[in-house]
C-alpha cells in the first residue's frame, strides 16, 4: 500500500480554524502520554546514535553456524538467516529511517512551506503555477516516480531522501496555502497590512505562528509517511542495501520466515512501530501547544 | 463635501409572501454549491495535471532504458536490440519520441502494449473493477471505522473510550502494510484456515486486502475527524442550536460532526487518488491482480504505452476524487465557493 | 404574581491560568410574565455570564459555586440533560451578543430556521417555508425570499442579527433572552425590533431579559432596570426612576456619560466616575475589567470651527460602485445576480473636518469605509488620497497614505491576531514605521493610558479582553502614528457609555489639537451629532442626505433621514415609529 | 486483436476455487508462477513464466521431458540430412482445437513469421541461422541453415507453432487457440491461468484434468497459500524455508539437480577486474562450501569449474570445484599491487528463481572482506538487473548471474561469453572469442566436444567467472502430488498427477 500515498494527506487546513479555543474539559493535566512518547523517541534516537557502543555484537558479523537462533541469552533477539544478531540489528537499523525521515520532512516542509506561502499569499498566477505543479506531482502514483527515479539516478539513500521529498512537499504546500488564503482573509491580516507591514512581515508576525499547529501535524504525518515509504522501497529492493542494518529490509528479510522464526521480522517491526507512534502522538501534543487555546 | 445623486427611498416591496409555489420552495432549498467557472477551471487544471503526469513519466521511463532492451529475448544481441529499437522508434531522440508520442496521444492514436500488442487503455481498463472494488471496499471501511471511531473519541464521556481506540487505530497505521498484510495471512488463512489467503474471487478474498487498506486509511481519518469536531464543538453557532432546544445528539451530529467533515473529505479524497495507483504492496502481498502492480511491471518492462495509460487512468480517478472532494467540501463549508 | 424567572446569590468563577476570574458575585434578579427587564452595566460587568447561565449554556471552564435559578419554579442549575433541553425547547428564546459567529456557516438561512421550528409548525417544507418567511419579515428583512437561500456569511451584521432574533421567536417561548439585540442594527430597525418585543410581550405574555449597554435603549423599552456593575446588582427599579434619578454613585456616572440627541453638544460627556474600591474588588489581576480611572477628562466642547472648503482633501471618494455577486442561479452555468453594495457616491473629508456616515444597516457603509482605505477596490470610481488617485500612487507616497490614514474595524475582535499582545498590536503599525523599541514601547503606554487602559493589559492577549476592551485597543492602535486622518467603523458600538464618553472626548480633543479629521460610521445618531462636522446619510448604496450636522439633523431632507430621526431611541412618542421600509 | 473470453483478472468460478484444500480436488492442481507478459510464442520469454503455458497449449517440434532428454513432440523422427539439412516427419492427425490441421504448412508457417525480420520477434534468437523451411508433404518438413548446426533440433524444442488462419484474425499476445496437452480457460498476466485437459492432443493426455496456474509476486504469501492448502505445487523454494515447510506435514520437499549454474561473472572492461590476479583472488576467496551447508542447507554442491552441468555436451566429470584459499587470495591481490584493499561492486537480481542470492552475496562480501575486498552488493528488480548485465557503460565489476540453456544446448550456452555479446563481459581473451564463434558452426558433435573443452579451460585459466553452485531448485508439493520436478525451469502441469 502506498506509504507513498499517506504523504499526500492533505490534512486540508480548510474549515477547521486553528485559533478556536479548546474546550477547557481537560485543564492543565500533565501530558503523560507525550512524556512517554518523547520517552520512547529519545530511546530510539539514542540507541541508534550510540548502537555501535551499546550493541552486543558488530552489526555485520555473520555467524553461519548460529542461523535462525530464537531469541537467548546470547542473542536476545535471536538470530536471522545469516546469523546476523538481530538485536544489534534492530538498534542499528534506525539510522536509515530516521535519517530518511527527518531530512525528507525538513527539505519537503521548506519547500511546501515556501511555496505555499507564496502561493497563498500572492494568488494569481504564480498560485496557479505551484497548485498545477503540485497537482501533477500528487497524480503521479508515489511508487512509480521511486521507481523511475531511483532506477534513473541510483538506488542510495540520498535518493531516497529526494524522492520521498518530492513526493511530499505537496502535503505541506496544500496546507499551508490554504492556511494562508483562510489567514489572510481574516481582519487582523488587514489591520497588519494598513499599518504598513510588508507581506512578508505580516506572513512572519501573524501567519506563521497560526500554522505551527498545522505543521507540526503534516510534519509528524509526513514522517511517520517518509519512515513506511523508505520501509516499503526497502521491501521492494528499492531501498537501503544490504547488508546495512535498516528495519524495512529486516521485516521484509523475515516474511518467508514470520510462521516460524517470527523473531526476524517482529523485532524490527515494533521498532518501526514504536518510532511512528511515538513520533505521533508527540505531533498531535505539539499541535495542543502551538494552538493559541493553550495560554 | 461633494453630494451626487440624491435618490427618493425606493418604495419598499410589499413583505407579504405571495403563495409559494413548489419552484420557490425548490429554490429555496437547494443551491447549486458550485459554479460553472469552479467546475471549468477544475477541469481545465485536471487535464493540466495528467498531461505534466505523463509527460514526466514518459520522459523518466524514456531515460531509465531502451525498451528494445528489455523486450529483447535473453539470448539477443546488440543488432538485435537495434533492430527492435529501430521498429518503434526508440532510436529516435527522445524529444522527438514524446512530440511523436503526444500527437498519437491527441490524434487517438495512442501505441498498443509492446508486449500483448492489446490496445493499452484496454490492458489497463481490464484491471481497473479489480482496483476499484479493493480501493472502494478499502477506503469505504477505512473511513467508516477512521469516522465512527474519530466521533466516539471525540464525544464520549469516558476518558478510556476517548483514548484507547484511537490509540489502537495509530498502532495499525504505524506498522507497515507488508508485515501488517502477512500477519493476517499467517493467522486468518495458515493458522485459522478463515479466509483464503490470496488472490481474487469470492467476497472472501476481498476481506484481509481490505482491511489492510483500511488500516492505513481509518487512523488518519479519526484523528482528523477528532480534531476539527473538538475545534467545531466551541463555535458559537453550537451555542445557537443548543439553545434552540435541539436534542445534543442532534446538535453533535448536525451542527459539529457534519460541519467537521470538510479537511477529513479531503483527506479520503487524496487517499483514494493514491490509493488507486499506490496500494502496489497490498496487491502483492494478497496477490490481487490491480492496477497498481500492472503499473510497476509496465514500468519495469518499459511497456511504455501501458504504463502511460495506467498513470493518465490514475490521474484522472485522481482528478476526479479531487473534484467530488471539491464539490462535497462546498457543500460543507460554503466559503470556499468560487 | 409568582416571577417567572428567579435568580438569586448567583455566583459565577472562572478558573483561569492566572487566578480565578469571578465574574457574577451573588447577583439576584426576577422577570415575571410579559415584563421586559432590562440589564446594564460596564463592558466585563457579568451580563452576559448571567444570561448565559440561565440557558445553561455557559462556557466550559465557567463553574456556578452559589445561588439558585428558577424558571417556571423549575430550578435550572441541577437539572437534567432532558429537562434543560425541554427548558430551551419550550420555554427560552436566546439572542446571543456575536449575531454572526451564532449562525452555523454551513446551512442557509432557511435550514437554521426550519430547524428551529416547533415539530407541529413544519408538517412538511412548505409550511416550515411560510412561517420562516413570516419571522424574517417580523424582524424587518427585506427580501424574504432571497435571504433564506443566503449562507451567514453572505450577510451584512444587521441582517444576521435578526436572523439570530428570528430564530430565538421561532419557538414562542415565555422568556427572550436578549443579550445586545441590536447593537448591529441602525436606529431604524432597532426601534422595529424593539417594537416586535413590545407587540409580543403584551399579546403572548412574553417575558423579555434586555442586556444593553445602550441606556436610551432601556429606557424607552424596560419596565424594570438592573444595573450591574462588577457581577453585582448595584440598582434596582422602575426604569425611568432609575435612569432620570439614579441613585447609586455608578448609575449616575452612566447616565451622566450618555451622549443623547436630545442633549447634543451642549455639555461635555463625562467620564467615568468609579465607585471607590471597585477595582480591589475584582481580585487581584485576575482578569476583571481593570479599567484605569480616566485622568485626563476633556473640557468637553465640540469643535465647531468651520471647515476650510478649499483645503485639498485628504481622501476623496469620487462616484464609487461596488458589487457583489450574489448566490448564482439555478443552474451552475447561470451568471451569477450581482448585488450593489455602493452605488455612485461620492464624499470627502477635508483636514478638520468630521465627517459622519450613518444609514440602514445593508446600506453599504463599511463598504465604502473598506474603499476609501484601500482595502477594497471600487468596481468604478475613483479614491482619491491628497488630490491624487490611490492607484497612481507612487511607493513612497502609497507608504505615506498607509501611514495618515487608519481605519478602526467593525469587528474589533477579529481585527486583533489572537497570539499576539495587546502592546504588539498597538506597536505593530510603529513597527512597520521604524520606531525604536523604547519609543514605541513608551508610546504604547501613553495610548493605552488615552483609550482608558492601564499599562498592564500590553500583556495581555485579545481573548482575556472584554468586548469593550477590545474596541479600544483598536482605536489606540489606529492612533499610533499620529494619523491625519481617521476612518473609523462604529468604533464606539461595544462601549458602555461611560467608556465610549472617554473615546469620544479623546477623539474631539485630537481633532482640536492637531486637525485630525474623521470619517465615522455610526448607528448611534448621538455619537455622529457630538463629534461630527458634516453627514452623509446612506440609503441602499446611496447619499441620500448631506450636509452640516445641525442641518442634517433638524431639517432633514430625505424621507430616511427623517425616519431615523424619530426612531432615535429616546424620542419614543414625539414620532410615530413609521412602517418598515 | 484483444478477443474476449481468454483473458480476464477474475478466477472462473467453475474450477476449485481458491480457499479449497488441494488434496480434496484430484482433478485438479493449483501451481504458483510468475507473473506473465504474453500469450505470444514470438514474444515470450522465461521457462518459467510464458513459456511454461505455451510449452503445454501449443506444439513443438522437439521438446525436452522430465529427464531432459530431447524427445519428439510434434516431430515423430528428425535427422540431419546433410550438414546444412534437417528432415523431420511428423505425427499425422494433429489439429488444434478449433479443428484446424496441425501439418507441415502450419510448421513452415510459423518458422517464417518467427524469422521474418520485420516482425523483430524477439523469439528469433538463436535460430537465425536457419536459412529456408518447406514442407515436401504434409507430415514433412525440411530445414536448410546457412551453416552446420547440429544443435538445431534443441533449440526447436521452445519455438510453438500457432494456428495460421486463426492468428490473422486474432491477437497471439492475449488469446489461444490451442494444439498442446492443455486447452486454455482463461489467462491474465498476474491472476490465473486457467487450463483444462485437451480431449483431442494427438499425444499421451495429461493424468489431471485442470490446471491453475496463479500469479505470485511474493514469496512469504506463496508459502502461506501452499501452507494453507491453496496451493499444490510450488517451485523453487528457498532452501532455508525448507524446515518450516517440512515441519507442517501436509507438504514434500522434492530437491532437484538443476542444470542452470550460479555464478559471478567479472566485467573486464573495469581495471581491476580486468586482471586475472583479482579474479583468481576473487575465487580463492570464497568458500561456497560454507554457504551451500548453512544458506542452502545442504541442497546443493559447489560448483566444478566449468560453466555446463550434467546433461550438456561437453560436460567434464572430472573437473573439480575451485579450491577455497585465502592466503592465497591474498597473496595475489598483493601481487596486484591491491594489498590494502580494493573496493568493488556487484549487482545481485531479486528474482524468484534465484533464491537466497542477496543472503549468499553478503555472505561472500564478508568472505571477500577477509581478503581485502569491500563488495558493494546491489540487489535489484529482476528487470533492472538484466539491463544492467547488458549495457556496458552502466555495468558494475561483477554480476551474479544465472547460466543456463533452456535448449541443454553448450553451444547455445557458451555464445553468451564473448566480447561481441550482449552480456557485458568486456574485452574477453582473443582466443575465447575465436573458440566461441568457431562453436556455434562446428560441422560435427566431435569438433563441438573439443571446441567446448577448449572455451571451458580459457574460462577456467584466465579465472573469467566465479563458479558457485547449481542453480538451488527445491519444489514443494502437496502430500499426494507426485512431480519428479526437472532440471530446468518449465513447470508443467501435464508432468504431475495424484497418487490414488
Ligand atoms: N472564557 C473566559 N475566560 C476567562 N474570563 C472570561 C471568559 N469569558 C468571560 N470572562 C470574563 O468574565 C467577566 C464577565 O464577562 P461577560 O461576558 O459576562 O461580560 P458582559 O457584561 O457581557 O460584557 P460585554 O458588555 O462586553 O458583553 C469579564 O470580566 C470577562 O473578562
Ligand atoms: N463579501 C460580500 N459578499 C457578498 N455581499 C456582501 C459582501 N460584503 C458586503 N456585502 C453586501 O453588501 C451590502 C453592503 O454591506 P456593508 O457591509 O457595506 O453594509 P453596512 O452599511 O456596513 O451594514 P451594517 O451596518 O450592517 O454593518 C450588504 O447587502 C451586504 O450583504
Ligand atoms: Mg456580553
Ligand atoms: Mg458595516
Amino acid at each position: 500500500m502506498s506509504a507513498g500515498s499517506s504523504l499526500k494527506l492533505a490534512l486540508a487546513a480548510e474549515g477547521g480554524s486553528p485559533e478556536a479555543a479548546r474546550p477547557g474539559r481537560t485543564r492543565a493535566r500533565r501530558p503523560w502520554g507525550a512524556m512517554i512518547a518523547g520517552a520512547v523517541f529519545l530511546i530510539i534516537v539514542l540507541g541508534t546514535v550510540l548502537a555501535p557502543l551499546i550493541a552486543p555484537y558488530e552489526p555485520n558479523q555473520q555467524n553461519l553456524r548460529d542461523m535462525l537462533e530464537p531469541p537467548s541469552g546470547t542473542h536476545w533477539f535471536g538470530t536471522d538467516v545469516l546469523g546476523y544478531d538481530i538485536f544489534t540489528r534492530v538498534l542499528h537499523g534506525g539510522g536509515p529511517p530516521l535519517l530518511v525521515g527527518v531530512s525528507a520532512v525538513l527539505v519537503a516542509m521548506i519547500i511546501g512551506v515556501i511555496a505555499g506561502i507564496a502561493a497563498g499569499s500572492r494568488g494569481g498566477w504564480l498560485d496557479n503555477l505551484l497548485g498545477r505543479i503540485a497537482d501533477i506531482q500528487m497524480s503521479i502514483p508515489g511508487l512509480i516516480l521511486a521507481l523511475l527515479v531511483l532506477v534513473l539516478f541510483g538506488t542510495n539513500l540520498q535518493n531516497v531522501i529526494i524522492v520521498i521529498a518530492i513526493e511530499s512537499w505537496p502535503l505541506h504546500f496544500r496546507v499551508v496555502r490554504s492556511h494562508v488564503q483562510s489567514v489572510s482573509q481574516h481582519t487582523y491580516v488587514e489591520a497588519s497590512r494598513l499599518a504598513g507591514m510588508g507581506w512578508r512581515r505580516t506572513m512572519i508576525r501573524h501567519i506563521a505562528p497560526s500554522a505551527l499547529p498545522l505543521l507540526a501535524v503534516t510534519g509528524t504525518v509526513n514522517f511517520a509517511g517518509a519512515v513506511l515509504t523508505e520501509a516499503s522501497l526497502s521491501y521492494l529492493g528499492m531501498g537501503v542495501q544490504p547488508p546495512t542494518a535498516d528495519w524495512g529490509v529486516m521485516i521484509s528479510d523475515g516474511q518467508t520466515q514470520l510462521g516460524a522464526a517470527w523473531w526476524i521480522s517482529v523485532f524490527p517491526g515494533s521498532a518501526l512501530l514504536a518510532l511512528l507512534l511515538s513520533t505521533q502522538v508527540i505531533g498531535d501534543y505539539l499541535a495542543d501547544r502551538f494552538s493559541v487555546a493553550s495560554d | 463635501m461633494v453630494l451626487q445623486h440624491p435618490a427618493p427611498p425606493a418604495t419598499a416591496a410589499p413583505p407579504t409572501p405571495s403563495p409559494l409555489t413548489r419552484r420557490d420552495v425548490l429554490r429555496t432549498t437547494l443551491r447549486s454549491p458550485v459554479t460553472l467557472r469552479f467546475v471549468v477551471t477544475r477541469v481545465l487544471a485536471g487535464i493540466v495535471a495528467v498531461w505534466g503526469a505523463v509527460s514526466i513519466v514518459f520522459l523518466m521511463i524514456m531515460a531509465t532504458g531502451n525498451p528494445a532492451q528489455v523486450m529483447a529475448s535473453e539470448e539477443a544481441t546488440q543488432e538485435e536490440i537495434d533492430r527492435i529499437a529501430r521498429l518503434y522508434g526508440f532510436d529516435r531522440p527522445i524529444f522527438v519520441q514524446y512530440l511523436l508520442f503526444l500527437r498519437n496521444l491527441v490524434t487517438g492514436e495512442f501505441p498498443n502494449s509492446l508486449y500483448t500488442d492489446e490496445p493499452a487503455f484496454s490492458v489497463v481498463l481490464a484491471r481497473v473493477p479489480a482496483t476499484l472494488l479493493l480501493s472502494v471496499t478499502g477506503v469505504a471501511l477505512g473511513s467508516v471505522v477512521g469516522l465512527l471511531v474519530g466521533y466516539w473519541c471525540a464525544t464520549s464521556r469516558f476518558r478510556l473510550a476517548r483514548v484507547v481506540p484511537m490509540k489502537l487505530l495509530m498502532v495499525l497505521q504505524s506498522t507497515p502494510s507488508f508485515l501488517l498484510g502477512l500477519l493476517l495471512i499467517l493467522f486468518f488463512a495458515v493458522t485459522w484456515k478463515l479466509l483464503p489467503t490470496s488472490g481474487m474471487g469470492s467476497w472472501k478474498n476481498l476481506v484481509m486486502p481490505a482491511v489492510t487498506l483500511a488500516a492505513y486509511v481509518a487512523p488518519a481519518v479519526a484523528r482528523l475527524f477528532r480534531s476539527t469536531i473538538r475545534e467545531m464543538e466551541v463555535e458559537e453557532h453550537v451555542a445557537t442550536a443548543t439553545a434552540k432546544g435541539l436534542r445534543p445528539r442532534t446538535v453533535r451530529r448536525r451542527h459539529i460532526a457534519v460541519n467537521a467533515l470538510g479537511p477529513v473529505i479531503a483527506l479520503i479524497g487524496m487517499q483514494v487518488g493514491g490509493i488507486l495507483g499506490g496500494a502496489v504492496i497490498t496487491e502483492q502481498v494478497f496477490a490481487w491482480p490491480g492496477v497498481g502492480q500492472l503499473l510497476v511491471n509496465a514500468v519495469n518492462t518499459r511497456d511504455f504505452p501501458v504504463a502511460l495509460a495506467g498513470v493518465i487512468l490514475i490521474c484522472v480517478g485522481f482528478v476526479v476524487a479531487s473534484l467530488v472532494v471539491d464539490l462535497v467540501v462546498a457543500i460543507i463549508n460554503p466559503r470556499s465557493r468560487a | 404574581m409568582e416571577p417567572l424567572l428567579q435568580i438569586s446569590g448567583l455566583e459565577i468563577d472562572i478558573p483561569t491560568r492566572r487566578g480565578t476570574v469571578h465574574a457574577v458575585r451573588g447577583l439576584d434578579l426576577d422577570i415575571a410574565r410579559g415584563e421586559i427587564v432590562g440589564l446594564v452595566g460596564e463592558s466585563g460587568s457579568g451580563k452576559s455570564m448571567t444570561a448565559m447561565a440561565v440557558v445553561g449554556l455557559l462556557p466550559p471552564a465557567a463553574r456556578i459555586t452559589a445561588g439558585t435559578i428558577s424558571l417556571g419554579g423549575r430550578s435550572i442549575i441541577d437539572a437534567r440533560h432532558q429537562d434543560l433541553q425541554q427548558v430551551r425547547r419550550h420555554d427560552v428564546g436566546v439572542v446571543f451578543q456575536a449575531p454572526m459567529k451564532a449562525l452555523n456557516p454551513r446551512m442557509m438561512v432557511g435550514t437554521q430556521l426550519r430547524e428551529a421550528l416547533l415539530r407541529a409548525e413544519r408538517p412538511n417544507l412548505r409550511a416550515a417555508m411560510v412561517r420562516s418567511l413570516e419571522l424574517l419579515d417580523a424582524v424587518g428583512i427585506n427580501r424574504p425570499m432571497e435571504r433564506l437561500r443566503q449562507y451567514p456569511h453572505e450577510l451584512s451584521g444587521g441582517l444576521a442579527q435578526r436572523v439570530v432574533i428570528a430564530l430565538a421567536l421561532a419557538r414562542h417561548p415565555r422568556l427572550l433572552i436578549a443579550d445586545e439585540p441590536t447593537t448591529a442594527l441602525d436606529v431604524s430597525v432597532q426601534a422595529q425590533i424593539l417594537d416586535l418585543l413590545d407587540h409580543l410581550r403584551s399579546t403572548l405574555d412574553l417575558a423579555v431579559l434586555l442586556v444593553s449597554h445602550d441606556l436610551d435603549v432601556i429606557r424607552d423599552r424596560a419596565d424594570r432596570v438592573n444595573v450591574i456593575n462588577l457581577g453585582r446588582i448595584v440598582e434596582r427599579g422602575p426604569t425611568l426612576d432609575v435612569i432620570d434619578r439614579p441613585q447609586h454613585e455608578y448609575t449616575q456616572s452612566l447616565v451622566a456619560a450618555m451622549p443623547s440627541l436630545a442633549r447634543r453638544r451642549d455639555l461635555a460627556l463625562v467620564g467615568l466616575h468609579r465607585p471607590s474600591g471597585a477595582a480591589a474588588a475584582d481580585g487581584a489581576g485576575a482578569g476583571g475589567t481593570g479599567d484605569a480611572p480616566v485622568a485626563d477628562l476633556d473640557d468637553g466642547r465640540p469643535v465647531d470651527t468651520p471647515v476650510d472648503q478649499d483645503l485639498v482633501p485628504i481622501a476623496e471618494a469620487i462616484d464609487v460602485h461596488k458589487a457583489f455577486a450574489l448566490p448564482g442561479g439555478r443552474l451552475p452555468w447561470r451568471p451569477a445576480h450581482r448585488r450593489t453594495a455602493v452605488e455612485g457616491v461620492s464624499v470627502s473629508i477635508r483636514p478638520g473636518e468630521s465627517l459622519g456616515i450613518v444609514g440602514e444597516s445593508g446600506s453599504g457603509k463599511t463598504t465604502l469605509a473598506r474603499m476609501l482605505v484601500g482595502l477594497a477596490e471600487p468596481d468604478s470610481g475613483e479614491i482619491r488620497f491628497d488630490g491624487r488617485p490611490v492607484t497612481a500612487l507612487d511607493r513612497e507616497a502609497r507608504t505615506t497614505w498607509r501611514r495618515d490614514v487608519q481605519f478602526v474595524f467593525q469587528d474589533s475582535t477579529s481585527a486583533l491576531d489572537p497570539r499576539r499582545t495587546v502592546a504588539d498590536s498597538i506597536g505593530e503599525p510603529m513597527l512597520a514605521a521604524g520606531v525604536p523599541a523604547t519609543e514605541r514601547h513608551r508610546r504604547v503606554v501613553e495610548l493605552l493610558g488615552e483609550v482608558g487602559l492601564a499599562e498592564h493589559f500590553g500583556e495581555r492577549r485579545p481573548r482575556q479582553l472584554s468586548g469593550g476592551q477590545r474596541q479600544r485597543v483598536g482605536i489606540a492602535r489606529a492612533l499610533a502614528l499620529d494619523p491625519r486622518l481617521i476612518v473609523a467603523d462604529e468604533p464606539v458600538s461595544a462601549l458602555d457609555v461611560s467608556v465610549q464618553a472617554t473615546v469620544l472626548n479623546l477623539l474631539n480633543r485630537l481633532r482640536r489639537r492637531r486637525n485630525v479629521a474623521y470619517a465615522i460610521i455610526s448607528h448611534d445618531l448621538g455619537v455622529i451629532s457630538y463629534l461630527c462636522t458634516t453627514v452623509v446619510v446612506m440609503y441602499q448604496g446611496k447619499v441620500v442626505d448631506a450636509g452640516p450636522v445641525e442641518q442634517v439633523l433638524t431639517e432633514p431632507s430625505h424621507d430616511y433621514t427623517r425616519m431615523l430621526l424619530a426612531a432615535v431611541p429616546g424620542a419614543r412618542g414625539r414620532v410615530a415609529v413609521p412602517e418598515v421600509i | 486483436g484483444g478477443d474476449s473470453g481468454s483473458t480476464g483478472t477474475s478466477g472462473s468460478s467453475a474450477s476449485s476455487s481458491s480457499g479449497s484444500t488441494g488434496t480434496a480436488d484430484r482433478d485438479t492442481v493449483n501451481i504458483a508462477i510468475d507473473p506473465l507478459l504474453t500469450l505470444d510464442p514470438g514474444v515470450a520469454r522465461g521457462a518459467s513464466t510464458d513459456l511454461t503455458i505455451m510449452s503445454q497449449i501449443y506444439s513443438s517440434l522437439t521438446r525436452f521431458n522430465a529427464d531432459s532428454e530431447l524427445v519428439g513432440d510434434l516431430a515423430t523422427d528428425w535427422e540431419q540430412t546433410s550438414p546444412t539439412e534437417w528432415t523431420f516427419t511428423l505425427v499425422e492427425g494433429a489439429t488444434f482445437v478449433d479443428g484446424a490441421p496441425l501439418d507441415a504448412n502450419t510448421v513452415v508457417w510459423n518458422m517464417e513469421r518467427m524469422l521474418d525480420e520485420s516482425n523483430a520477434l524477439p523469439g528469433a534468437t538463436g535460430i537465425d541461422k536457419i536459412e529456408s523451411v518447406t514442407a515436401p508433404d504434409a507430415t514433412t518438413v525440411v530445414i536448410t541453415t546457412s551453416s552446420p548446426f547440429v544443435d538445431l533440433p534443441r533449440r526447436l524444442s521452445w519455438i510453438y507453432f500457432l494456428d495460421p488462419t486463426w492468428a490473422e484474425a486474432n491477437n497471439p499476445a492475449t488469446a489461444a487457440n490451442p494444439s498442446g496437452v492443455y486447452d486454455l480457460v482463461s489467462w491474465s498476466t498476474d491472476g490465473v491461468v486457467e487450463l483444462v485437459r485437451n480431449e483431442n492432443y494427438y499425444g499421451e493426455p495429461a493424468p489431471i484434468q485442470y490446471a491453475n496456474y496463479r500469479v505470485y509476486a511474493n514469496a512469504a504469501t506463496k508459502l502461506a497459500a501452499l501452507q494453507a492448502g491453496e496451493l499444490d505445487a510450488v517451485a523453487t523454494v528457498a532452501p532455508i524455508d525448507v524446515p518450516q515447510l517440512e515441519s507442517s506435514g501436509n507438504i514434500t520437499v522434492i530437491p532437484v539437480v538443476s542444470s542452470g549454474h550460479h555464478i559471478i561473472r567479472f566485467n573486464l572492461d573495469h581495471e581491476a577486474t580486468a586482471d586475472v590476479r583479482v579474479r583468481q583472488a576473487i575465487n580463492y576467496a570464497i568458500d561456497k562450501q560454507a554457504i551451500t551447508e548453512s544458506l542452502y542447507q545442504g541442497l546443493v554442491e559447489p560448483l566444478s569449474t566449468q560453466l555446463m552441468g550434467p546433461g550438456f555436451s561437453g560436460y567434464d566429470e572430472d573437473r573439480e570445484s575451485w579450491p577455497y584459499d585465502p592466503e592465497r587470495a591474498r597473496e595475489l591481490l598483493a601481487d596486484a599491487g591491491y594489498g590494502n584493499g580494493l573496493a568493488l561492486e556487484m549487482a545481485v537480481p531479486e528474482v524468484s528463481n534465484f533464491v537466497s542470492a542477496s543472503e549468499a552475496s553478503q555472505i561472500i562480501a564478508a568472505q571477500l572482506s577477509e581478503v581485502g575486498i569491500t563488495l558493494k552488493t546491489q540487489t535489484i528488480p529482476g528487470n533492472i538487473w538484466a539491463e544492467y548485465q547488458r549495457t556496458k557503460d552502466t555495468a558494475p565489476d561483477m554480476i551474479y548471474q544465472g547460466f543456463g540453456s533452456s535448449s541443454i544446448s553448450s553451444t547455445e550456452l557458451l555464445n553468451f561469453v564473448q566480447s561481441a555479446g550482449i552480456y557485458t563481459w568486456g574485452q574477453v581473451p582473443a582466443a575465447l572469442d575465436q573458440a566461441v564463434i568457431a562453436l556455434q558452426d562446428a560441422p560435427d558433435e566431435a569438433t563441438q566436444l573439443e571446441l567446448i573443452a577448449e572455451v571451458t579451460e580459457i574460462l577456467y585459466d584466465k579465472a573469467l567467472a566465479v563458479y558457485l553452485w547449481p542453480r538451488p531448485q527445491v519444489n514443494a508439493v502437496a502430500n499426494g502430488l507426485n512431480w519428479p520436478g526437472r532440471a530446468d525451469t518449465y513447470i508443467r502441469a501435464y508432468e504431475m498427477s495424484w497418487t490414488a
